[in-house]
């Protein structure tokens, strides 16, 4: 009949809607239910998970060294030519030359942190910080040169 | 966290840009004894303004999904005031450019950019935005890096960013309102 | 006790005694101005603030929460900013009309201040046809949208506008004959005779069936002519970018944005006086020693106390349904509510000539 | 709906932009509008130029182009190893998956044999990465037709997995996680406990979606009859995944042509077959608890052995065609590589489910809403870097 499923249909789409009303009222009510974590607040406990890829760092040991002999796989593994490996040539102590590192350029703007190079590396030089706050203000900040200043190859690193 | 970060100087690092915070081109600098009730009123206006940052919908790949969760409530950014996502760009103040900007919708960001009212901001997120990032040698049709078509307040690197990444952009941008020196800031003079 | 009319009154003795006749009313005048765009400043934050609020707690978030204490200045910086935002007005625009509209949505808003009764005996004006009044004022709205969404010169905009339109002029309807229940029972326009009428128990409690009915019909009816959601078509977010102040920048906008929150304001304010009571306290029958704990509560705080619970009933309508569509929004109205209320009336005027309410 | 084309001997007769959008379809006091490429329905940069009557939509038409990061083209410049983490950047919320796909096409030309350890993890990665995209769908959608909590109600649950996958694959999103040959890095320790986990949260919350959306009598009458896409249509546009299923067209590759392990497990293939958009809707809903179910076959069981199988340093696939094809969360995802025994593929082409599905949206839009638009655009899914790529 026409009436009562008239009457059928406003009760039940009611229905429908205070069930809605119901839940988000619920949320409302119960504060434990929010998950929001705030963010610059809790950057002293925040944890990020110790495979996260930030970016790309070179790793230096106390004595300022590390394990990069300029070999460019990293270079050539990279897709998008994120690393730029500058060679320069040591003369060793029995007075050969020796190719070396002079300047990893890595450019963070362009990298996706794909860990390809990480993979491709011989020697472990190069591992994924787990760092992630890199606004800055110029783009040009973003090019880093990721071997400290006087740092050198370690010993027996080929 | 930065445990393995080699070039920021302490643990934790100030919030609020990364590094650039000195010797910014342009800085306006203090002067001694003057302008007390401007420089007052400046502050209440440049403190409203970093704290009513209202995005413009605009998201165009990858990035925007970090975008949408930096919105949702997790991260949850309107914490600071930031939610009112605006899709009109009449009504916003931030552009966050997420996801790559191609050859064909680089005239379309810069309409976007010229109809936002002044004073207006604009967040470059994730490589692409910044540089092309994947896209940068590889292909014909991609803009390399959005700040060749409007000028850009604040880079944040990754691909995409995480949502906290995204978060410490927004906030760095807040630091340089605050500090006046954005390029609107800059351009009116105040 | 403490209450709005005894400084009302104070003030206004004050001015009579220390100036004529005329110079007081002047007075009294600019003071009830100053009132009232007071007022509306802090209806605008504290709503704007309230419904950020209401929607992060229903989003399991936690809403502003670092701009002042709690949150407090949120809406602050946010009026602070819109203030010195700049206000474009687009090129091809009719700059007359483009400008004008804001204003008269503001005025409007103002307009129907005016008999709303805020406590006992504390109310601008006290019309005897206040009711009348509000739902005929409150119609003008719609010109300030249509006039926005034409003069802005962009076809969101016009479709908003004219969304807009259909849908205002239909539930004037419903809500009209909704509020011409409780007329039909009090007998009277005037809002004062109406919130007297409740001084044993408020509408909703002592008008059975047909008055709980015509409540909820007002409350979707007004919910879609302040064009909230899930009636927001005017400015359907995901279909017409921001409806009818697409075009609308800086401070011209907040005017909207303002308008809106202060008409919700005044629709809920209608709907706690019609239905439950306005600034009466809450009164059962003759339970004289209970009504009369009651009366120490004073009555401002009876009024904003059910005027915000309507107003959080419809920022709980906004964060929980989705969107109707024009052609079911417009089927609502005139399959539905329209119907229902004028079969309502009836009823409910059979029960007033009979004295079947309590 | 197709333009005719013809030879234009004066370029001057060529109509500008806005007017050549409309031929055959303009007629007096018809409206037309640019959805797009900003609009917040569009999720992205798509450009639909509609023609309306009123509210009434005359016709649509979708102007492709403005996320164009010639993937394809690009590809062909970088190695069997590099090219995959591009494609994460395609369907981005399919990233799992069309890495898969891309891995299998490799592996298929090397005659790579996975281990059993790999396919299964791959398995349980394609699965969780469908839920987290039906899940940002559902909140999208539900946002689209003007409800905004269930957005921030979906992220809850596509948090958890964005944080097992962080914890696996160093990325919340593009994560770069399949090699040709199986996968990167073994998964972590905590992962099964993690996903135990999450299934458990899901199934309690799954039905909180129902209370907030699929029961709301606003929320069916906007779906309901909106949007038909007739089961012959589906299959003459192309459409594949959730859009043709909703259309009762058979398509689930995998159940079509099983990879992986998917033949292994069991699971439904979900068909409705209301046509509209409550069917594409309840389509994706359904697929959600089959993809948990398939989850929970497999999480206990993850054999024991290498999660990459040995593979030489650099990859040459040797000469001749490859095709693969994948199920994504948004259907059949196809790539096509042609070789010729170099480092790097000839060709590239990817079948992107997108695509075709976009082209479906004329037919379904033509008479309704422009209010309905936008639920349908909801329900088809669309991912638009996944469209134009």
């Amino acid at each position: 009949m026409f009436i009562v499923k008239y009457i059928k249909d406003v009760f039940s789409g009611i229905k429908s809607l205070l069930v809605g009303m119901r839940r988000t009222g619920y949320y409302f009510t119960h504060h434990k239910e929010i998950i929001t974590e705030q963010y610059p607040d809790n950057r002293d406990t925040l944890v990020m998970a110790d495979r996260f890829k930030g970016e790309v760092v070179l790793l230096h040991d106390e004595n300022n060294e590390h394990a990069c002999t300029g070999c460019t796989a990293c270079e050539l593994a990279c897709p998008n030519a994120t690393i730029k490996i500058v060679t320069k040539f040591d003369i060793t102590p029995e007075g050969k030359k020796k190719k070396a590192l002079d300047k990893f350029v890595y450019h963070l703007e362009l990298c996706t942190m794909c860990n390809l190079c990480i993979i491709a590396c011989p020697t472990d030089a190069i591992k994924m910080a787990q760092t992630f706050e890199h606004s800055v203000y110029d783009r040009a900040e973003l090019t880093k040169i990721l071997n400290k200043p006087d740092s050198k190859i370690r010993e027996g690193v080929e | 966290m930065n445990n393995a970060s080699n070039n920021s100087e302490s643990a934790n690092p100030p919030l609020g840009g990364g590094g650039a915070a000195e010797g910014f081109p342009g800085e306006i600098q203090e002067v001694p004894g003057g302008g007390i009730v401007l420089s007052k009123l400046d502050d209440v206006i440049n403190w409203a303004r970093s704290n009513s940052l209202w995005p413009l919908t605009f998201a165009t790949s990858c990035c925007g999904i970090e975008y949408m969760a930096v919105a949702g409530a997790k991260y949850d950014f309107s914490r600071f005031g930031f939610e009112v996502a605006r899709a009109s760009p009449r009504q916003a103040d931030v552009i966050i450019i997420a996801g790559t900007i191609v050859n064909k919708m680089g005239p379309v960001l810069k309409r976007l950019y010229d109809q936002m009212g002044d004073p207006k901001y604009v967040i470059a997120m994730g490589a692409c935005a910044i540089s092309g990032g994947p896209f940068f040698y590889n292909t014909y049709s991609v803009v390399k890096g959005a700040d060749h078509i409007i000028p850009v307040d604040v880079y944040v690197a990754g691909c995409p960013p995480r949502p906290e990444a995204l978060l410490h952009a927004l906030i760095s941008l807040q630091e340089k309102i605050k500090k006046g020196m954005t390029r609107e800031q800059i351009k009116s003079g105040i | 006790m403490w209450s709005l009319t005894n400084i009302s009154t104070g003030i206004h003795d004050w001015l009579i005694q220390t100036f004529n006749p005329t110079w007081a009313l002047i007075i009294e005048m600019v003071i009830a101005g100053i009132a009232v765009i007071g007022l509306f400043a802090v209806l605008g934050l504290v709503l704007v603030l309230m419904e950020r609020r209401v929607a992060a707690w229903m989003q399991i978030r936690l809403g502003p929460n670092r701009v002042g204490p709690f949150g407090l200045l949120q809406s602050a910086a946010d009026t602070v900013k819109l203030l010195v935002k700049e206000g474009m007005t687009p090129d091809g625009a009719d700059k007359f009309l483009f400008n004008l509209a804001p204003f008269i949505a503001m005025m409007v808003a103002m307009l129907l201040m005016v008999p709303i009764a805020f406590a006992k005996d504390f109310q601008l004006w006290d019309l005897n046809i206040g009711v009348l009044y509000v739902s005929a004022v409150s119609s003008i709205m719609v010109i300030s949208i249509l006039m926005a969404g034409w003069a802005s010169n962009n076809k969101y905009s016009l479709m908003g506008a004219m969304r807009s339109g259909a849908q205002i002029v239909s539930y004037e309807l419903s809500a009209g004959l909704s509020i011409l229940t409780i007329v039909v029972l009090t007998g009277s326009l005037n809002i004062n005779d109406i919130i007297i009428a409740q001084a044993d128990g408020w509408w909703i409690f002592k008008g059975h069936i047909p008055v709980i009915i015509s409540f909820v019909i007002f409350i979707i009816a007004v919910t879609a002519e302040t064009n909230r959601a899930p009636f927001d078509l005017a400015e359907a977010e995901s279909e017409l970018t921001s409806g009818f102040h697409t075009e609308y920048s800086g401070m011209k906008f907040a005017l909207f944005f303002l308008a809106e929150y202060i008409n919700v304001f005044i629709v809920c304010a209608i709907g706690a006086t019609l239905f439950l009571g306005g600034w009466m306290p809450f009164h059962i029958g003759n339970w004289e020693s209970f009504n009369h704990v009651m009366d120490y509560i004073p009555s401002s705080i009876w009024f904003f106390g059910k005027t915000f619970f309507l107003i959080f009933v419809i920022m709980w309508f906004r964060w929980t349904f989705p969107r109707l569509r024009i052609d079911q929004l417009l089927n609502l109205e005139w399959r539905y509510l329209l119907p229902i209320s004028m079969f309502n009336l009836l009823l409910a005027t059979a029960i007033a000539i009979l004295g079947w309410h309590f | 709906m197709f333009r005719e084309t013809e030879i234009v001997k004066d370029v001057s007769s060529i109509p500008p932009f806005p007017q050549d959008a409309v031929q055959g379809g303009g007629g007096a006091g018809d409206l037309i509008i640019n959805v797009g490429p900003q609009h917040p329905a569009t999720h992205g940069v798509l450009h639909l130029v509609i023609t309306l009557n009123g509210e009434t939509i005359k016709k649509v038409e979708p102007h492709l182009g403005y996320i164009h990061r010639s993937i394809e083209k690009m590809c062909e410049s970088l190695t069997y190893r590099q090219f995959i983490y591009v494609t994460s950047r395609m369907d981005y919320l399919s990233a799992h998956i069309n890495n898969h796909a891309c891995a299998l096409c490799v592996e298929k030309g090397m005659q790579i044999e996975v281990p059993d350890r790999a396919q299964v993890i791959r398995v349980i990665m394609d699965e969780l990465t469908r839920i987290a995209s039906h899940e940002l769908w559902w909140g999208a959608m539900a946002m689209d037709i003007g409800a905004f909590t269930p957005f921030f109600h979906a992220f809850r649950e596509r948090e958890k997995i964005n944080e097992i996958m962080e914890e696996t694959c160093g990325a919340r999103l593009t994560m770069n996680y399949y090699v040709p040959g199986g996968l990167r890095a073994d998964m972590h320790p905590d992962f099964q406990k993690k996903v135990k986990e999450f299934i458990v949260l899901f199934k309690r919350k799954i039905d909180e979606y129902d209370e907030l959306v699929t029961g709301n009598i606003i929320f069916i009458n906007r779906m309901k009859g909106v949007g038909m896409l007739s089961k012959e249509d589906a299959v003459s546009f192309g459409c594949s995944g959730p859009a043709a299923r909703g259309s009762g067209v058979h398509c689930d590759i995998r159940k079509l042509y099983p990879y992986a392990v998917y033949d292994k497990v069991e699971f439904d293939e979900i068909l409705e077959t209301g046509c509209d958009s409550l069917a594409r809707y309840m389509v994706r809903i359904r697929e959600m608890k089959q993809s948990v179910r398939i989850i929970e076959q497999l999480i206990d069981h993850i054999p024991e052995g290498d999660f990459q199988a040995k593979t030489k340093a650099v990859l040459k696939l040797p000469k001749g065609e490859f095709y693969t094809r994948v199920e994504t969360a948004r259907g059949e995802l196809g790539v096509y590589i042609v070789s010729e025994g170099a480092t790097t593929p000839y060709r590239i082409k990817f079948r992107s489910p997108g695509f075709s599905n976009l082209s479906a949206l004329d037919s379904m839009a033509r008479g309704s809403k422009l209010g309905d638009l936008v639920a349908m655009m909801g329900t088809l899914d669309l991912v638009i870097p996944d469209i134009d790529r």
